[in-house]
């Protein structure tokens, strides 16, 4: 089976990025920020699978592995607070989050 | 692993084993005192086991962890933060009506990930301190959630931190995986040949330059530097004062030392272009930062402006570490750790002087509740004073000393335009310390009672006069610690 | 003797100090008796010192007190030096001077400042002193401000009058511009010969100048700036008419008979200087000429009395520098120690009728004065006598020292010598003008003063006491015999070679004898006569009322314009650039720099909008900023 | 040892002033008293035994001592006192105990902090005008700034937050640039000999290349002309001046100006000979605008202490000028108007805050004739203006006429536009006097006589009158025998001179 050209993969990595990125810019609901999050960090995975394919060792895959967890721990942490959030704005509209300014 | 390499990772065991033994305490007995005393004797007993590290042969345990002096040298400075950090939690914490235990859990975690991130030599380890401490301080900066009259800021806060550091995580870790597919190792030595090859090439070098400041980007923005450092005041300001203390603190210093270690042996520093952007990141830090803070009023958001702006210094010096731009490459890092030492103690000891006249019910975060400090609490008011003009780098001071060692890297290297930005820098930065201390000696004409020292302050007053002794100590000869760093730094 | 002249000023200073410290406590008797005894003192010792040097036949004797400052080889000292020009000004200073005091001490009976005024006496005479006895240029400054300063101060005497306050500061302002041109004359002396001492100077120069050399000349001039400013010659003459809101002893002793001569003592100490440049020479001269003209046609249309003696002072001693300009040193000196007699004299008569009515200055409100105050009446004849040049008072022999050197003059001497001429009628017209005015004809004053309310006690005060009167007896007799004394200036000027004796004919001689006579006479013809009070008068409103005499009246009467002019071209430009930026430009470019950082920071602050969203895009727009520099740039 | 002494006896003192509150609050200005009156006797002490030791460098140095401090640098606590600084010493601890003085009656609120401020300046000054290790010089240039602050800002007038802080960040910024221009220095110190060094008489063996040499040389001057001030840098004082108390007025006016002229001696150009007679011709050209602008801005002013604090620019004027100069003239000159001028402005500035403190305001326009009323304070300041104008016999005669004679030899068109600020002394001098002393009798309570409930403002105090005398006699002694001051510096001065040549042909 011919393997995928690696600049391929980064490729694919960037543009996932990208589409997460502007999904951090873009959405207003804190949930589909999150979400947006994920996938960036995916991206970062992706692109570190890819590498680890090119060299043939695992180092990338365990650095997949780590994000995996972080960005879980990280959405653990995101939606207890999204929870307090609507608790007390009841709305998921980040733009309610803009007391502090100047 | 041999017992030397485990006994090398004494401080890292010992602060993994304090949260352990807490939260097996708190299952036993809540009791605000026990956690407090648990947390700060392990950072202490954390503290004390580097006198164990350093009699054994320091070397690189695994490829993931490095202890060498200059790894030594940060730990104890995180560890101090952070012990000082737990210490002034504890009066603040006091009326807090909730469970006030976790907030030292989270403190002795974060410590956890600063320490890993100084020890780092590898991205796997970088990026798994950088995380853990962040994921930590998001829950320092929302701690006191609950309480219904001022939630939100520190929610939001914690949200906006979340939000923006993962991004910049992000960014971080995509920078990190283009290196890696293109260099096949994610150790910071090996990469550094693939670096300097790959920048080196010309055709093609744009992917290495992307890469590398994809990785610094995420970095500056943990430092807040400008343009990546709007979350700072509005982070500082809503996080309750011991989590502001603690990420202007330890979070700075873990994440300078990494930079450190990272610009100083993967050979980025040897492209002009990211010297160049490095300059106008410094710059634009150093003059937007003093002019941000000019007119604030609150002085946790005056703080975080002030403290974009020494990290601007600290990137002059940053700049330089790479020893193939400079004959005698170590005053870079002498600089870099001196500086980051001043800035712990000046820090601490301004967050500290808040921190006792605060408590998490009520903080006294505005400029106008510090007029006439001076003739209402003279001590507490020696000490801020002292520590502002630190900040402004007025002799007597270590922040003196410190800029003193920026000024002479910046001499060395002929750094003339940062140089530039920095005079500037510290005319208007004076403006602003001043401004407060010109507040401090107006006197009051209204009634506005301190809370009384009582025995729980006793701590409190106690690390800000070692902080005061440490400032004029290390103001006046600070000839014990250059020396110190000079050996620190030469085994980078 | 002669190793005592250091005590001559010490004298004075001792009674300043004295006075000073005791703050006016003392009782006028003793404060009088300190200020006029210290005076005494040294005109007892400047006799005797006199006395002694003449009689040794010495030509000069040095006495260094102390080195003033030793900074590389500029080295004055306090150093006083003694030749037949200072034995000639001490004699003058310390005696009219004495006179004068004496004189005071009636003249300022009631003042409330008693003390205060013979303290500033005090300090002045010393300051004189100081300024002929020094040995060098520094030494001479010193003198020459002390005395500046001290006629600032008595100007301003009555200080609660704002208007004396101006003069006095004009005074010393006016004044500090010729200083300052003379200070830097000092520093190009010592600049290119390297000592200010005088007599070192005067071996140098000639050997290191040619003459009409430029350095010479610059010198030269610079110095005459600073006579020119002290002795109120054209064109810093305006401060000393203004000068006479002093009380009167002052005008005598100060601005009459010392102060404003040091210029000419100055040209005539550094006179081998001058000569090293003819030009400078001729210019002073000329000065002399123009000022002399000048003020005499001021002194006719003046009203106030002591202006009109003041214009008369400048005009003078215009003379005296008509003489110096043409070479006649001696002669200039002669008339410089003639003119403080009668000068001296003539303000004091005039002080006794103005203390008489009660500080009344105008002439016209004056007026058959001589029944009344006899001595003040025969005092200003004699004076006027003196001041006229009439012929055998001492006002003659050295006047007609001065123009018949003028005539001697190769190029201008005609020119010079009819313009001397023309001034000798004028100063007899003016100076008879007020005899005749005040002395004579209708009482005035008591007309006036009963439709003023201001003078309460409308009676003429009596002449007051021997203390007031034996001064002017003396200087009456001192104007009428002066001209016999000669003057022993001769070793001073030997060296600046000898000058032809002319004979001119005797038309000269007549013509010189005549004219002042005949300005008596139109004088008596316009203001004195009775038999032709109302010829005199018609003809005078005729000459007033005519387009062109309106004119000169006006002109002259202003002296010149000269004040309005330099209100125009210094004053008021200085006045409005100092309003314009009282606020220091410079200062408002610092407030503007501070103001940038205030509006930066306002316009940094609104990027901290608090939206999350917003950060976020700033970091990717930071980003793609970095990897835009890293890249592209 | 006598250095530290000093300095140590100037600190303690002032921590001790403070201390001493808590018992009686007229126990500082005593401790602060007894603290000067030690300084001074050590001053005089060592004026008494001027002997220079010979083998120092230069055979001009009464002490000389090193004492490691930062090895990593090569930082020494090296201290020199030489005629000079000695000179330097002895007005500074003169003028301390006048500013003591000054301050006696004055400061009734928080003495204690005051005194330790006035103290702590002190010994700022006392450390800047000995130290010869310029880490050590830089040192205590700043820590000289910070008390003074607090005087300003804590005892000053109605704009003290304004003026204080504008004091404070002129000097510290161009502090920066001074201690930019240090370590070039010391940097190039270690590339041509192998190691850092803020040595002085190691620095002068530096050799720097032409324009580089003068942007170091700059870096020097900016720092000291702004405290001197020289003319574009000058717009600190005015207000520092008018809103400090009356005390911080003398030390600012009498000591730490002179700080600036002092740098430019001892370091400005010793330091950078070549450089330095390049930029010669511009610093004489900013003397002499210095002198006239300040003098006619002084002259617009109707704050009396605005009006004195421009005077004082326009007297440092003469100091820059004969700095340049470069000769034996110019630099005694300079030393001269530096002593004549730290008396007489202490003076004036405590007259204008003695009327200050008689009549709160500092209004010329509201107060006239008061020689009626106040005739031995109207006396003085008769005397100190008269002083201040130059008159022969007084101090500031002989400094100005040998600044312009040292001048006149180098630059002769300078030298006659600067002669012009004779003239322009004289104007505002005597205005000053017009204004205040002369005329009718009037004052801020309105009418001509004051209003019957406000006690009539008494004459000069005990304390007022001890200073006064004391300065009166002090500006006599310069100015009719300045040798005993020429003497002590004439071994420095000829040093330098021949050491760094004339800067000029």
């Amino acid at each position: 089976m011919p393997s995928i050209p690696y600049e391929h993969g980064l490729i694919l990595a960037a543009i996932l990025f990208v589409c997460g990125l502007i999904g951090v810019l873009t959405r207003r609901n804190i949930v589909f920020v999150l979400m947006s999050l994920e996938i960036m960090l995916n991206a970062c995975g992706l692109a570190f699978v890819v590498g680890s394919a090119r060299w043939g060792h695992a180092d990338g895959q365990i650095m997949f592995l780590m994000i995996l967890t972080l960005a879980a721990a990280e959405v653990a942490v995101g939606l207890g607070l999204i929870i307090q959030m609507y608790r007390r704005f009841h709305t998921v509209d980040i733009s309610v989050l803009s007391e502090m300014k100047g | 692993m041999t017992f030397d390499q485990m006994m090398l990772l004494l401080p890292l065991i010992i602060v993994t084993a304090t949260p352990v033994i807490t939260m097996l305490m708190v299952a036993v007995k809540r009791s605000h005192a026990v956690s407090c005393i648990l947390t700060a004797s392990g950072l202490l007993l954390a503290l004390l086991s580097l006198l164990i590290v350093v009699r054994y042969p320091l070397q690189e345990v695994t490829p993931l962890l490095q202890v060498d002096n200059f790894n030594i040298f940060c730990t104890a400075l995180i560890l101090l933060a952070a012990l000082a950090v737990t210490l002034f939690s504890y009066p603040y914490l006091c009326n807090l009506e909730d469970h006030q235990d976790e907030f030292y859990l989270l403190i002795a975690i974060a410590t956890l990930g600063a320490l890993v991130m100084v020890s780092s030599t590898h991205f796997i380890t970088a990026f798994l301190g950088m995380e853990t401490l962040s994921v930590c301080l998001y829950g320092m900066i929302a701690y006191p959630l609950h309480r219904e009259a001022t939630a939100q800021y520190p929610m939001e806060a914690s949200i906006k931190y979340l939000v923006l550091s993962a991004v910049s995580s992000g960014f971080v870790l995509f920078g990190v995986a283009l290196l890696y597919a293109q260099t096949g190792t994610l150790h910071f030595n090996d990469i550094s040949v693939g670096i300097t090859q790959g920048i080196a090439d010309g055709p093609g070098s744009e992917y290495f330059v992307v890469a590398s400041l994809l990785i610094i980007t995420g970095f500056a923005f943990k430092l807040s530097l400008v343009p990546f450092h709007l979350w700072t005041p509005d982070v500082y300001e809503g996080a309750p004062l011991p989590a502001t203390a603690f990420l202007a603190t330890v979070g700075k210093v873990a994440m300078a030392a990494l930079m450190m270690r990272f610009l100083s042996v993967s050979g980025v520093l040897d492209s002009p272009a990211i010297i160049n952007v490095l300059t106008v990141i410094g710059v634009l830090s150093i003059l937007g930062g003093n002019l941000l803070a000019l007119l604030q009023a609150n002085l946790k958001r005056l703080l975080s402006y002030s403290s974009i702006a020494h990290m601007g210094y600290l990137l002059i010096a940053l700049m330089t570490i790479d020893s193939a731009i400079t004959g005698d490459g170590s005053l870079g890092g002498e600089a870099v750790s001196f500086y980051l030492t001043a800035y712990v103690i000046m820090s601490l000891g301004a967050f500290g002087v808040m921190m006792v006249v605060s408590d998490s019910a009520h903080e006294r975060d505005h400029i106008g509740h510090y007029q006439g400090l001076f003739w209402r609490d003279p001590w507490l008011a020696v000490i801020f004073t002292a520590m502002l003009l630190s900040l402004a780098g007025i002799p007597l001071t270590v922040g003196f000393i410190g800029k003193f060692y920026i000024f002479s890297v910046g001499v060395e290297t002929a750094q003339w335009g940062p140089l530039a930005a920095m005079v500037i820098g510290s005319g208007i930065g004076l403006f602003y310390y001043l401004r407060i201390v010109y507040r401090m000696i107006t006197p009051l004409d209204y009634d506005d009672p301190l809370p009384v020292a009582g025995i729980r302050d006793v701590i409190s007053h106690g690390i800000l006069l070692v902080l005061l002794v440490a400032l004029v100590v290390l103001g006046v000869v600070p000839g014990g610690l250059m020396l110190l760093l000079e050996s620190v730094v030469q085994s980078l | 003797m002669l190793e005592w002249i250091g005590l001559l000023p010490a004298f004075p200073l001792a009674g300043f100090l004295a006075l000073v410290l005791t703050r006016g406590s003392l009782p006028r008797r003793i404060a009088g008796l300190i200020g006029v005894g210290s005076i005494g003192l040294s005109f007892l010792l400047a006799a005797l010192v006199s006395i002694e040097f003449l009689g040794s036949g010495l030509d000069s004797h040095t006495q260094p007190l102390w080195t003033w400052m030793s900074v590389g080889t500029f080295t004055p000292g306090f150093s006083f030096y003694l030749d037949g020009l200072t034995v000639v000004m001490l004699l003058i200073i310390s005696g009219v001077g004495f006179l004068i005091h004496l004189y005071s001490t009636g003249f300022m009976a009631d003042d409330p400042g008693f003390a205060r005024f013979f303290a500033y006496m005090n300090l002045f005479v010393a300051s004189m002193l100081v300024l002929v006895l020094a040995d060098n240029l520094v030494l001479l400054y010193l003198g020459w401000e002390g005395v500046g300063l001290c006629s600032y101060l008595l100007i301003g005497f009555w200080y609660d009058n704002p208007a004396n306050g101006y003069a006095a500061r004009k005074a010393f302002v006016v004044t500090r511009v010729g200083d300052t041109s003379m200070a830097i004359g000092l520093f190009l002396l010592f600049q290119q010969l390297g000592t200010l001492n005088i007599q070192e100077i005067l071996t140098l120069a000639p050997q290191q100048w040619s003459e009409g050399q430029g350095m010479a000349v610059a010198a030269a001039a610079l110095l005459l700036g600073g006579a020119v400013g002290k002795s109120a010659q054209l064109p810093l003459q305006t401060w000393l008419p203004d000068a006479m809101a002093g009380p009167t002893p002052i005008s005598a002793l100060i601005h009459a008979a010392t102060m404003v001569t040091a210029g000419v003592y100055l040209i005539a100490r550094t006179h081998i200087l001058f000569e090293l440049a003819p030009s400078v020479q001729l210019l002073v001269a000329f000065v002399g000429l123009a000022t002399l003209l000048m003020a005499g046609f001021t002194a006719l249309t003046q009203r106030d009395i002591k202006r009109i003696l003041a214009y008369s002072t400048i005009s003078q001693i215009g003379y005296m520098f008509l003489a110096l300009g043409v070479g006649a040193w001696s002669a200039a000196i002669f008339h410089l120690m003639t003119h403080a007699f009668f000068k001296a004299l003539l303000f004091l008569a005039a002080g006794t009728v103005i203390l008489s009515l009660h500080h009344e200055h105008d002439i016209f409100r004056m007026g058959d004065m001589r029944r009344k105050l006899p001595v003040a009446f025969w005092s200003f004849v004699i004076g006027s006598a003196a001041l006229t040049a009439l012929p055998f008072t001492s006002g003659f022999y050295s006047k007609d020292e001065i123009l018949l050197a003028a005539l001697a003059h190769p190029q201008y001497g005609m020119l010079l010598w009819l313009g001397g001429v023309l001034g000798a009628f004028m100063t007899a017209l003016y100076s008879f003008r007020l005899v005749f005015v005040v002395f004579f004809g209708r009482d005035n004053y008591q007309e006036h003063a009963s439709h003023d309310t201001h003078h309460v006690s409308s009676a003429i005060r009596e002449e007051t006491g021997i203390a007031m009167a034996l001064p002017l007896l003396i200087l009456g007799v001192l104007s009428l015999f002066g001209g016999l004394i000669h003057v022993p200036v001769d070793a001073v000027f030997a060296h600046a070679g000898a000058h032809e004796e002319t004979h001119p004919s005797q038309l000269i001689h007549t013509v010189m004898i005549l004219v002042p006579i005949f300005g008596v006479m139109i004088s008596y013809l316009l203001y004195g006569s009775r038999p032709y009070e109302k010829a005199g008068q018609h003809l005078r409103t005729q000459i007033l009322n005519s387009p062109l005499g309106r004119f000169l009246n006006r002109f002259w009467f202003s002296g010149w314009g000269m004040d309005a002019l330099y209100n125009f071209v210094f004053v008021k430009p200085f006045l409005a650039l100092a309003q314009f930026n009282r606020r220091d430009v410079i200062d408002q470019f610092y407030t503007a720099l501070a103001e940038l950082a205030r509006i930066s920071n306002r316009a940094l602050v609104l990027t901290q909008t608090g939206y999350l969203r917003w950060y976020a895009i700033s970091l990717v727009g930071g980003l793609v900023l970095v990897i835009g520099i890293g890249v592209w740039a | 040892m006598i250095v530290i002494w000093l300095i140590l006896i100037l600190f303690v003192g002032g921590a001790l002033a403070w201390a001493s509150e808590a018992l009686d609050s007229r126990l500082p200005r005593v401790t602060a008293l007894i603290a000067m009156v030690f300084s001074l006797i050590l001053v005089v002490m060592l004026c008494l035994d001027n002997s220079p030791d010979p083998l120092s460098p230069g055979g001009q140095w009464l002490i000389l001592e090193k004492w490691s401090w930062i090895a990593r640098f090569d930082i020494f606590m090296q201290v020199g006192v030489d005629g000079l600084s000695l000179l330097m010493l002895a007005l500074t601890v003169f003028l301390g105990l006048i500013a003591t003085g000054a301050a006696w009656h004055e400061i009734t609120e928080r003495p204690g902090f005051f005194y330790f401020n006035l103290l702590w300046t002190l010994a700022g000054v006392v450390g800047v005008f000995t130290a010869l290790d310029l880490f050590l010089f830089f040192f205590f240039w700043e820590v000289m700034l910070i008390p003074m602050y607090l005087i300003i800002a804590i005892w000053g007038h109605e704009n003290r937050a304004y003026a204080a802080m504008k004091f404070f960040v002129f000097t510290q910024v161009s502090g920066l640039i001074l201690l930019v221009a240090i370590l070039c220095l010391a940097y190039f110190h270690f590339v041509q000999f192998g190691r850092f060094s803020f040595d002085y008489f190691e620095l002068q063996n530096v050799v720097l290349e032409g324009r580089f040499q003068m942007l170091v040389m700059l870096g020097f001057f900016i720092g000291f002309a702004t405290k001197l001030p020289a003319f574009p840098l000058h717009s600190w004082l005015p207000d520092a001046h008018s809103q400090a108390p009356t005390a911080g007025s003398v030390l600012l006016a009498g000591v730490l100006l002179k700080t600036g002229a002092y740098g430019l001696i001892r370091f400005a150009v010793p330091l950078f000979p070549e450089a330095a007679a390049d930029f010669a011709p511009v610093a004489m050209t900013i003397a002499v605008i210095g002198i006239l602008y300040c003098a006619k801005l002084a002259f617009a002013q109707t704050d009396i202490k605005r009006l004195i604090a421009y005077t004082s620019v326009s007297h440092m004027g003469f100091v820059l000028l004969g700095v340049y100069a470069w000769n034996i003239y110019g630099l005694q000159g300079a030393l001269m108007t530096m002593l004549a001028h730290g008396l007489t402005s202490s003076a004036l500035f405590m007259l204008a805050g003695g009327l200050q403190h008689r009549y709160h305001t500092r209004d010329m326009g509201r107060m006239s004739g008061l020689w009626a009323k106040l005739p031995l304070m109207s006396a003085m300041a008769l005397f100190f203006s008269i002083a201040s104008l130059g008159m022969p016999g007084l101090g500031n005669f002989i400094g100005e006429f040998l600044s312009l004679l040292g001048a006149f030899q180098v630059n002769q068109v300078a030298t006659i536009f600067a002669a012009l600020g004779l003239i322009f002394a004289s104007v505002y001098s005597l205005w000053v006097i017009q204004r205040v002393f002369h005329g009718p009798y009037h004052t801020p309570h309105g009418g001509s006589e004051p209003a019957r409930d406000l006690q009539e403002p008494a004459d000069l105090s005990r304390v007022e009158l001890v200073c006064y005398g004391a300065m009166a006699i002090g500006l006599v002694w310069m100015g009719m025998y300045p040798q005993t001051f020429l003497a002590m510096a004439e071994p420095t001065m000829t040093f330098l001179l021949e050491s760094f040549g004339e800067v000029l042909p």
